[in-house]
């Protein structure tokens, strides 16, 4: 049984190829990586996986299920166990930071709208082992957000924002967590802790895809990486072997102008190669 | 001609370039490196206005321009080919094109004589001149986004990525171009990931890594330079 | 014992209170629905007619237009919760105009001549009691699953799926809700007024609902009840102003626009006043205490 | 029969159509609703039947003196309820002219009185038999002015300079803004553009049916809302049409299936509309990339 298999994922927006044809699978319990330059799907890949947007063609399989998750809307994979941080932050500013763990819990909560209304009995001590569990992931971060627990989440350092995100997509107790550029904006010190915290999310038993742009993080943690160049996947494998093939390092540094000088069309073709979906 | 000094922006409390500083001399071609998310778009937005940043100045033929408006900044004689193309979709080829020309005071036949120039660079925007910007192709966009900064007959022109999103064949007839349009005597700001090609064609070189210029030399010097592969492919 | 004036005062305070929290549910998850005063006819109309022809007891009567009022709103909230913003404005507000151009038409409710023959049977005690209910009822959503979700969102829509909230469904919830107060709302207008007619349920009142809420406060439920009172007693105090009372509220909410966008009550205000009054109560430890740094 | 209906509905499309181009202008340049646009409307035509009454000027110089009124209150809208809001947000200018909107119709209600009040054609009104029809000088003038207009609008856009980076601003500011575009120039002129518009199409619809009233504006506020949402949010072309659609609905209705229906017809095919396709008839799909 393979824990995520992607076959012929492919995204199209209008013209413009997002993804072509991507095929991976990811074992239980790795951290895998997604590289690339930019513009080169990396994010569409997880847009997809999470249900952000439909696929135009191909298949997303998790544990085996016959379901395709490449059809379904996100509330839908979020319940089968799949979450996620993202590259721009979307936390909720004006939530405090218990908060934001708490609606990360969403699915693992029973309560509706009448018992919430009522305050039952039932209710009240679901949510208070709710607010229990998600201090105590809170605390997964040692002293960084635990003692802020009441604050905004506009508050927070842009460091102890990421973790935020970190924590709150782990309160949805996923089988796999999508990281989309956790490292950025922090300093090497929190880089290596960083490292280390998604260490121990494996450790714990949470497969990990990592979409990240620094590259010392990626030979620091990942099992495996895949590298994706105009939407397409052009190589595969442990990150020493893959970070020397002329591909890649043509992918990162861009064709040298003294080879393939020749081989320009004219007219034909002006076509538009892939495009990363992100804004920035 | 545009000067760069001491330059830091904070995207809130998330600081983005640091103490930049840097400069294009007339008739140059500069190209600004650095992988992703290292602060290259953000350096362009600085320069135009968009961005105002926490200290630091910029100037442009020796007059300060920190802190003005994005279209009193072009009218000094900036113009930008932007990030991701960004034509106007909804207007035809020709229309983008006049955009261009939009805060030229020099009348109708000047631009009318530019725009001739331009058509004969990018024939195949001549062939699509009533059609509307979206329906081009990705390459043609291109083409377009650079035709209509040359309609601003500027003094400098800046370009955000022009490679990315493009295919590879493309990008290559598309640096050709640059450096035509160099040799022809333009001043280039050029910020771009792909280094090997745009190093090839550029007169002087800065390597940007998380905000900082890490390396500076001439073109030649810094392709030579294996701190290169290192900002781009991880220590 | 008040006087005539005063519970008349109170008890427009009381029902606009409750017009103005209709409108928050939809608020809570940042949609808008410009046509709650639809809502309030069909729970002012059904009440009515339930009261009077066919002598149905007044509590009755009220839940059974509050009922009607949700079921319309959410036969109208399965396709509204597919369009957002102004697109959403605008069916909301064509509802409105559907309903109250129904209402002008309707024979069996008295078409353009109105309805009348109701008992005066709503009363400070009715009024108060379903505000006080309402409260309860906000106060402990707001800090469940369910009010988080809504929260998050308002705060952004794309996070929130992807943390497992069927945003569809929260949306209808929201939606039915807002309309069954509405229509609430309007059962205890009809029966505090004894005459109703289509043409006070138009676009105007819908207005007058969302200004409650705008210029009360945006993030919690206590905005709209504070905005709701405010906006009530102004204008009595605004007598002096005669003719001109609506260009002081127009200046009032454009400058609110401009100085406070999120209106007079935020989020922090609440939890600053809470935290002060929970200081001070001497049986209560707080149980936050510990976090609060 | 058919036909007179035709003409009637034309007559009331056209100034519908005048009233919600100028809008679609609007809410295209800046992406935001301006609720009071309806009132502007509402004073143009009281402004105009001022003039005809008090001033005694000829109808044509009455027009203009409306335009030009609603154009100046076009830019003080500008300057008071929209420039100092906080961007991006979507709420506050509704609310902003919403209590524009609120002012506007007070001060209608003081100056010129609660009340309907006719308004006088100054100029003799000839009526043209041709067959069944009955085509009269009022159709003509209403019909003529309300299209001569929107050409004059549509030459504007497309064949100036100006007009031609008011698209571009309407398409991406920013990217306007880097062309060297003073988005704040383009911004004040399209408001100057659609009152001036707004008034002219006030004092048309006034002379149409003879009666204005200082309601009248949030009614038709609010289906000028309906038409250029339903022709795409700030599709100018789609307001166009839209406002003719609506005005022939609106006279089938009268005259085929009830009057007093009318205005829940035509808001009930709206409501249909948009529920079918959420972002209106001629709307371009958006990209759902972000």
């Amino acid at each position: 049984m393979e824990f995520l298999s992607v076959v012929a994922l492919s995204k199209n927006f209008g013209g413009l190829r997002a993804l072509h044809e991507l095929n991976l699978v990811v074992r239980e319990g790795d951290v895998f990586g997604i590289i690339g330059p930019n513009g080169s799907g990396k994010t569409t890949f997880f847009n997809l996986v999470t249900g952000m947007f439909p696929a135009t063609s191909g298949d997303i399989r998790f544990r085996g299920e016959p379901t395709n998750l490449a059809r379904l809307p996100s509330h839908e994979i979020a319940a089968r166990g799949i979450s996620r941080t993202f590259q721009n932050q979307r936390l909720f500013d004006r939530m405090t930071v218990l908060e934001n763990v708490l609606v990360g819990m969403h699915t693992r909560l029973r309560s509706g709208l009448l018992s919430a209304a009522l305050r039952l009995p039932r209710t009240r001590r679901e949510e208070q082992a709710a607010k229990q569990r998600a201090l105590d992931l809170l605390g997964f971060f040692g002293d960084r957000l635990r003692p802020r627990a009441e604050h905004p989440a506009a508050s927070l350092s842009y460091a102890n924002r990421r973790r935020l995100e970190i924590a709150r997509a782990l309160a949805l107790q996923p089988k796999l967590l999508l990281l989309d550029e956790p490292a950025a904006g922090m300093n090497p010190t929190e880089s290596r802790q960083l490292m280390e915290d998604v260490r121990r999310i494996r450790d714990g038993g949470v497969t990990v895809l990592l979409i990240e742009h620094d590259l010392s993080i990626v030979a620091g943690i990942c099992d495996r990486v895949a590298v994706l160049d105009h939407g397409e996947k052009i190589t595969e494998g442990a990150f020493e072997q893959v970070r020397g093939e002329p591909r890649v390092i043509e992918a990162y540094l861009g064709r040298s102008a003294r080879r393939g000088g020749k081989a320009r069309e004219r007219g034909g073709g002006l076509e538009a190669g892939g495009g990363d979906a992100r804004t920035r | 001609m545009l000067e760069l000094v001491e330059v830091t922006t904070h995207y809130g409390p998330l600081r983005i370039l640091h103490r930049v500083s840097l400069e294009v001399r007339a008739g140059e071609m500069v190209v600004l490196l650095g992988g992703n998310a290292a602060g290259k778009s953000t350096t362009i937005l600085t320069i135009l206005g968009a961005v105002k940043p926490t200290s630091g100045s910029v100037s442009f033929n020796g007059e300060a321009i920190t802190g003005l408006p994005t279209e009193q900044i072009i009218r000094r004689g900036i113009a930008l080919v932007p990030e991701a193309r960004r034509i106007f979709r909804r207007l035809s080829v020709r229309e983008n094109l006049a955009l261009g020309a939009y805060r030229r005071r020099d009348g109708k036949d000047a631009i009318g004589a530019d725009l001739e120039l331009v058509y004969s660079l990018f024939p195949r925007l001549k062939e699509r001149e009533r059609q509307l910007g979206g329906t081009l192709s990705g390459g043609e966009q291109q083409m377009l986004a650079l035709g209509r900064a040359l309609m601003a007959r500027p003094q400098l022109i800046l370009m955000d990525e022009p490679s990315m999103g493009l295919a590879p064949a493309l990008v290559e007839q598309l640096f050709e171009l640059i450096a035509t349009l160099h040799r022809r005597g333009l001043s280039i700001f050029l910020v771009e990931q792909n280094a090997n090609l745009s190093l090839s064609i550029a007169d002087r070189a800065y390597v940007l890594q998380q905000g900082s210029i890490v390396l500076s030399g001439t073109a030649a010097e810094v392709l030579a330079n294996d701190q290169i592969q290192r900002a781009y492919l991880g220590a | 014992m008040l006087s005539g004036f005063t519970e008349s005062l109170l008890i427009f305070i009381g029902l606009n209170i409750i017009l103005g929290l209709s409108v928050y549910p939809t608020f809570s998850t940042g949609q808008i629905s410009l046509g709650q005063a639809g809502f309030m006819a069909i729970g002012a109309y059904s009440s009515s007619i339930l009261s009077t022809r066919l002598g149905v007891p007044f509590a009755l009567a009220l839940a059974a237009g509050g009922a009607a009022a949700a079921l319309v709103g959410a036969l109208i909230g399965i396709p509204a919760v597919r369009v957002r913003g102004i697109y959403l404005l605008i069916v909301t507000i064509a509802f409105n105009e559907i309903v109250r151009v129904f209402f002008l038409n309707f024979k069996p409710t008295g078409a353009a001549t109105g309805l009348w023959g109701m008992r005066q049977s709503t009363n400070l005690a009715w009024v108060y009691g379903l505000v006080v209910l309402l409260i309860l009822f906000f106060y402990n959503v707001q800090r469940s699953r369910l009010g988080r979700a809504f929260e998050a969102i308002r705060q952004n829509e794309v996070a929130v799926g992807m943390m497992g909230v069927n945003i569809a469904r929260a949306k209808l919830m929201v939606f039915a809700l807002g309309a069954a107060i509405a229509g609430l709302g309007g059962g205890l207008f009809a029966h505090y007024t004894l005459f109703i007619e289509s043409e006070l349920f138009g676009f105007p009142m819908s207005a007058e609902m969302i200004v409650y809420v705008v210029l009360g406060g945006m993030d919690t439920f206590w905005g709209p009840i504070v905005g709701a009172i405010l906006l009530t007693i102004l204008p009595e105090w605004l007598r002096l102003l005669h003719d001109w009372r609506m260009t002081f509220f127009g200046l009032l909410m454009i400058i609110f626009m401009i100085v406070r966008p999120r209106g007079l009550v935020g989020r922090e205000t609440v939890s600053q006043l809470s935290a002060f009054v929970v200081q001070r109560l001497p049986w209560q430890r707080s149980p936050r205490s510990s976090t609060i740094s | 029969m058919f036909l007179q209906q035709l003409i009637n509905g034309l007559m009331l499309g056209s100034t519908y159509s005048l009233l919600a181009i100028g809008y679609a202008l609007v809410s295209g340049v800046l992406d935001l609703v301006h609720i009071a646009h309806g009132e502007v409307f509402m004073l143009g035509a009281f402004i105009g039947l001022q003039l005809v009454l008090f001033a005694k000027v000829n109808f044509f110089v009455a027009m203009l003196g409306a335009m030009t009124a609603t154009l100046v209150l076009g830019i003080f809208i500008e300057r008071a309820a929209f420039r100092p809001l906080q961007k991006g947000d979507f709420l506050s200018p509704l609310i902003s002219t919403l209590g524009v909107a609120l002012i506007l119709q007070e001060f209608a209600r003081n100056v010129f009185g609660a009340h309907p009040v006719g308004f006088p054609a100054s100029f003799q009104i000839k009526s043209y038999q041709l067959g069944f029809l009955t085509v009269s000088t009022l159709h003509l003038i209403i019909i003529g002015l309300a299209f001569a207009m929107m050409a004059a609008l549509h030459l504007f856009l497309t064949r100036t300079t100006f007009g031609l980076a008011t698209r571009a601003t309407a398409e991406n500011a920013l990217t306007a803004r880097f062309m060297g575009i003073n988005v704040n120039v383009v911004v004040v002129a399209t408001f100057a553009i659609a009152s001036a518009m707004a008034g002219a199409a006030g004092v048309l619809l006034g002379l149409a049916y003879n009666a204005i009233t200082p309601v009248m504006g949030t009614q038709i506020g609010l289906k000028a809302l309906a038409i250029i949402v339903l022709g795409g949010f700030g599709n100018i072309t789609g307001a166009m049409a839209g406002g003719i659609i609506l005005g022939l609905l609106e006279v089938m209705s009268v005259a085929y299936v009830s009057s007093t229906y009318r205005d829940a017809f035509s808001f009930g095919i709206i409501m249909l509309i948009l529920i079918i396709r959420p972002t209106g008839l001629f709307g371009h799909r958006v990209h759902s990339e972000q």
